[in-house]
């Protein structure tokens, strides 16, 4: 089993939901946060106090998913979650040695 | 407002009834004067943070200073305005043009002193009681164009606009023109308020084109609470609006005051109640957005209505405006993002041809216009200045939004809509929790 | 506010003091309504958005709709059953029943016009401003059942509250009942207001039981500067509430002013040093809490005492309230979530009784009601007014819930509870940042 | 505020222009009195909420509540000071003393009753009146040490403050002293309110010295719809603050009020054109700064000039303020968290000496002082007002910090002001979302 | 060292934050996330337009353990964290190949 | 490729993301979340009812760096991020097994 973490544009959200769904992923964890890479920022100015924020705005999506679905995933994210213009985000797959549903204890693959 | 005409009936009359009592035309009252002043506070109140807030808290977080910042700086430039140039052409006399527009002999306010009278209050009090209302009606449209406009395209349409369309708008119906002369009931800015912000939000909508992503992208109100406090302070401050029109503290504010209530709330539990039997629930932002449909409706109403009167005014307005800004919207397909034309634009409609029935003696009202003698001919009347109004205005405003938008363009680009308008416009930020 | 009674030998006596000013009862001044106007608006004001957002601050973010929503459907609802009928039971001479309940001679306002006359203000502002009173009134009772009663049972709960308790004790202190022939002094609403909402509140919480998860789960207020913005405008509003009860603009209503701002000060100080000195730092919370103990406990003292009483009550106020809202909740172990009962429930006791005691000439008051000599006379009387009142209202809150309880239940259910009544009754979130 | 010799001079105009009306002085005017009611609560409602939220907005969210607080705890305890004996110090003859300090007659208030006048409204009315500007005044200092001042020396620093430093200068201005006999025009509080707590914050500012990671952290407002909303409350109350310091509802009240409107939106906008040209974009923080510096400086001007005057001050207000603010501060490297003289001191300055300017006849005013007769005249006097001010309240403000600070220390420590002081100071967070 | 990353139902996070302690958890780390699977959301309304809201407010706790106590810590979050109802969420082990502690710079499993 | 985990002190980003900047890091993505560790909390009370709140605030930066950076990349958030005091955070090192850049689709070291 594979945890993969996208970190994508805010907008971008719901087609990557569509497109996980697309290919049968039934679960996923996102959460706001705030990247730093090549896409540049933005100035603020309060009463000429100027700050260069280097932070933007991003969505991480967080997803379990069997081996097997592997490939079929990174697709998915990468070809809905794209816009093809700096700062479109990074996808990052490690792995995952144990599983568990909670509600049910049960563990393993079937547990996605 | 009253018509000075009707100003002095009124007054003659007060004095029948108050023996002794110093209530004379052309004497200052210190009561009217006090019910003024804080009129004038009130209708401001309506404004800021009253009415920003109404709408910043729907907007998505990335736009709520943009919102907050086009009202203020609405407030700001219609006051300048308004002391320069715009008071002198709505309010006096325009000589062989007056029907149409007033005169420039009050330019930058000069001739008006510390012991000028209008009727029993100060002139610069009524000055600026007038004021209060140029800012409020191109604030109202701020609803129609929200996330996407430019700022500064916005502050030269609205200024061409306030003194192309309110200018002459309100000099028919207040300051001597036709709309007044004709018969035309309109106590304190259903048409000349309501309607014109309400259609020159509609051909905004319309001229601008929809927001990135509507409607199939969610864009939830980012924060209810300032919707909901906002409406409770236009509530408040409307009371300002509607019984400081009498331009006095008399049994005519009270009325108006008394109505604005009535029909206010009837029209939130209205909407209220159409919501629950459409949806299965009712919603705060319903109910509230019911409660401005019920200001709205009673506005041109107020002062010529009695209590039943404004329950039914209530109820036609929570229920027709809650079609208007739900079901019709949707179905047409503009992106009113915040809903000026189908609040202010259908409750103005409702609340001016309404009048023309509940002012009937028969229902509680104060009887018709002066030369008026059926509910038929009120009816036309009103059903006359709400055309007129709709026709001029939707006309000059399309022509001053094509003007201004080839000269300067009208919208952000795309990515400054994305970014939102905070960043992009105004370099800063709403929240930085 | 005072009884009519009163308000005959308080304005005779203005006359006496103000030779030449035309300021007799049933001759409209333009001065006292000017300042009925804004008084109107300013306990609108209290409600909403003053209250709503005392409360909603203090919910938990999943909540924050519901609360304001509550207290805005009240405003609505109660403005229009008032229109209809509560208006009348509470003020109209009830003929036999008179010392029990107002008649039914102005339903649906009918009969009071234009021109009617109350004391020297158009009878339409003294409706309108009763009205605001018969909304805050049920509306602080949303304290002690926040978070977990179901909406539509809380409509038909205070539909029948305001119908069958408050109407009937207004009408006692106030519209001709036995209260103010006894000679309780109740200037703008300890009994009829305070009292009665604290007393409900508390049977409310005593009925609908704890919130899921109290007292052990955290359920920490969610945005604390609502609640201190909201606190403000309470007590900006209550200048209109406490000076506003004198329904003139005169020494009376300058009086009751200053005490409720001098006693309120003095209750906001002495709640932060109780807790400074109980739980060693001072809070945000618990100073405004502080302020509203002290408007609370000043309200039916304040058109009867001087500065020295109103010093002495705030004191009494801060102090008595803070144990009220920390120390007996906690031990008690009732889930009055908001302190509705805590706040204006002890507040309004304290308040009333001490109205007995400050109200002596000696300590700088306007003296006892007419018939009363003594202070001892003037505490019972007192706290009869305050025993009736807790006592009616309890047994008939009671009956009431148990009935609305039997037919439709009163409380949502857990997994309703759990997500929040936003989501679960209103569909909508207070907050999409 | 007019002083007492105008204020008969003013009346008795007014008499003139209106017969029949009994407008006189110790006679008790409704009208007069309705306004100065409603004054008073308007101009609470620029401290609470308005101002606390104008400031609450700008802080980083850990120290949202501290200062919501600060704002609050001042309100309450300054009420309790005035009360006791700030007023009767401030407004009560000093005999021998008279010129410097009034005297001690009226302490506890004792000696002013229900019947007691001032003018043409009661006496208790006056005293609050004037009892938020001795509120606001000591609130609007919170701005300069805000996010690091212990909340007890604050209290201890601020009661010391308002006893050697506001009521000597209340006193010389308004209560008999010798800058009101020397000429200078300070109508609703250039100097009393506005100077002396923006130089009372400079030397806060420097007597604390900076936050900590000033000026290189991110110190980024954390919440501005709190500000805009703010100052939209501040702008309205002001109208309380400046029409009111007339103490009447007439012409001089009503002018006061338009020049109010005037002056507020031309530095609204000045300020927004500044940062247009400066930065590049105009800001949301930046227009509503501009609005406080507009109101700030009409304020001393209100009474005396007109729509001119208050275009030119207004303006004035707009561009200097925004320097002072801005490139002033950080050249000078002084941590004026808020801009408490910034915007108070710079405006209050700007504001005092251009009414020596615009008062002038010939520009629109009401003409100079009594026994002044040139313009160069009055600039000298309202200088000479001004200078007065600044040395006594920045010595005796420096004397009063260096005592506090050596008894009890004046800044929060590293961690605690590392952590917020909402939760070092008062063990509660402002938000829970 | 395992990082074990569990995604809960809010209001169960005290009683999980209690049942970590008492197996001898000394830190965790928490954040707010949205989670979606298979409880379904709800709808939101705002003036006729209507919101099918999919994702749910969960919380992701996060702990570093070392394997000895590995079995310990995912029955303790199990037990805590399940109510029996769907949306009780999941419970993932990822592998940990090196800890420091920042203040002290030492690394290794002494760092918990 | 490592995925590297730090729990900062919120005040400490600033210093972090330079210090990270400094050795050549080009991308991060941080979060806020909630401590729960040695450092104790604080006591929160309202209208007497007291809530012993055990988690501060903390930011969570994640940076996917290249095996060869690594050790430079613990070294600079330790030292940037460390004030001495307890409460400073920890670092956690885990596996990235494959990385892919979604603008370009692709994958491997160069992603970053
Ligand atoms: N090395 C990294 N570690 C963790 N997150 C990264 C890293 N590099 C980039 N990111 C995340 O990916 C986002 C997009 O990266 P950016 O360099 O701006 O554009 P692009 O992905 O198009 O190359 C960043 O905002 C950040 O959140
Ligand atoms: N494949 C997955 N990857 C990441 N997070 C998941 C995954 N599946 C479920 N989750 C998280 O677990 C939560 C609960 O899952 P859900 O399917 O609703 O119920 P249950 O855990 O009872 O089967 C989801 O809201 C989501 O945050
Ligand atoms: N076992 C752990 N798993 C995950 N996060 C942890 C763990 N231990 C500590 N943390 C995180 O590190 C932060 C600091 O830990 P703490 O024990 O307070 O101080 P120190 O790092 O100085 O030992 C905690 O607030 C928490 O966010």
């Amino acid at each position: 089993m594979k945890w993969v973490i996208a970190i994508i544009k805010p907008f971008k959200q719901d087609d990557v939901r569509e497109a996980l769904m697309a290919v049968g992923v039934t679960g996923m964890t996102v959460s706001e946060v705030r990247g730093f890479g090549r896409q540049k920022g933005h100035t603020e100015l309060y009463r000429g106090a100027e700050y260069q924020v280097d932070f933007l705005p991003k969505i991480k999506v967080e997803v379990a998913v069997n081996d097997a679905v592997l490939d079929q995933v990174i697709e998915a994210i990468r070809t809905s979650g794209a816009t093809g213009k700096i700062g479109d985000g990074k996808l990052f797959v490690l792995n995952i040695e144990h599983a568990v549903r909670l509600r049910t204890g049960e563990s393993g693959p079937g547990v996605l | 407002m009253k018509t000075l005409k009707n100003s002095v009936l009124l007054t003659l009359a007060g004095l029948a009834l108050t023996p002794g009592y110093a209530h004379a035309e052309n004497v200052l009252n210190s009561g009217d004067t006090a019910w003024m002043l804080t009129s004038t506070a009130l209708v401001l109140f309506m404004t800021i943070p009253g009415l920003s807030l109404f709408y910043a808290g729907m907007v998505r977080s990335k736009n709520v200073l943009s919102v907050l910042m086009q009202c203020f700086a609405i407030t700001a430039l219609m006051s300048v305005l308004w002391t320069i140039f715009v008071y002198t052409l709505s309010f006096t006399d325009g000589g062989e043009l007056n029907p149409w527009i007033g005169g420039l002999e009050n330019l930058f306010l000069l001739g008006i002193g510390v012991d000028s009278i209008k009727g029993t209050i100060p002139t610069t009090v009524f000055v600026i009681f007038q004021m209060t209302f140029a800012i409020i009606t191109p604030a109202l449209i701020v609803g129609a164009f929200a996330e996407r406009m430019k700022f500064s395209s916005m502050l030269v349409f609205l200024t061409l606009w306030i003194t192309i369309v309110y200018a002459p708008v309100c000099h028919w119906a207040w300051g001597g023109g036709w709309m007044g002369a004709k018969g035309v009931l309109d106590f304190a800015g259903g048409t000349v308020v309501h309607v014109n912000a309400g259609i020159a939000g509609l051909v905004c909508a319309l001229v601008l084109g929809k927001r990135k992503g509507y409607p199939t992208m969610h864009m939830p109100p980012h924060n209810l609470p300032l919707t909901v406090m906002g409406a409770g302070m236009l509530w408040v401050g409307w009371f300002g609006f509607n019984a400081g029109s009498e331009l006095a503290a008399d049994g005519t504010a009270g009325m108006a005051m008394a109505v604005t209530q009535i029909a206010t709330a009837t029209a939130a539990i209205a909407w209220m109640f159409m919501e629950w039997m459409r949806h299965g629930k009712p919603s705060a932002l319903g109910i509230v957005t019911g409660a401005v449909a019920g200001l709205v409706a009673i506005t041109p109403a107020s002062g010529y209505v009695g209590p039943i009167g404004s329950l039914a005014i209530g109820a036609a307005a929570g229920i027709i405006c809650f079609l208007g800004a739900t079901s019709l919207k949707r179905s047409m397909g503009y992106d009113d993002s915040l809903d000026a034309f189908g609040v202010h634009g259908i409750g103005g409609i409702v609340g001016s041809i309404l009048t023309g029935v509940f002012a009937a003696k028969e229902l509680g009202g104060k009887g018709f216009a002066s030369g008026i003698e059926t509910m038929g001919q009120q009816i036309m009347a009103q059903s006359l200045g709400v055309a007129a109004t709709i026709v001029y205005c939707a006309v000059a405003t399309f022509i001053i939004l094509k003007i201004v938008g080839a000269i300067m363009g009208l919208r952000v680009d795309e990515e400054q809509e994305t970014m939102g308008l905070d960043i992009s416009l105004h370099d800063e930020r709403g929240y930085s929790m």
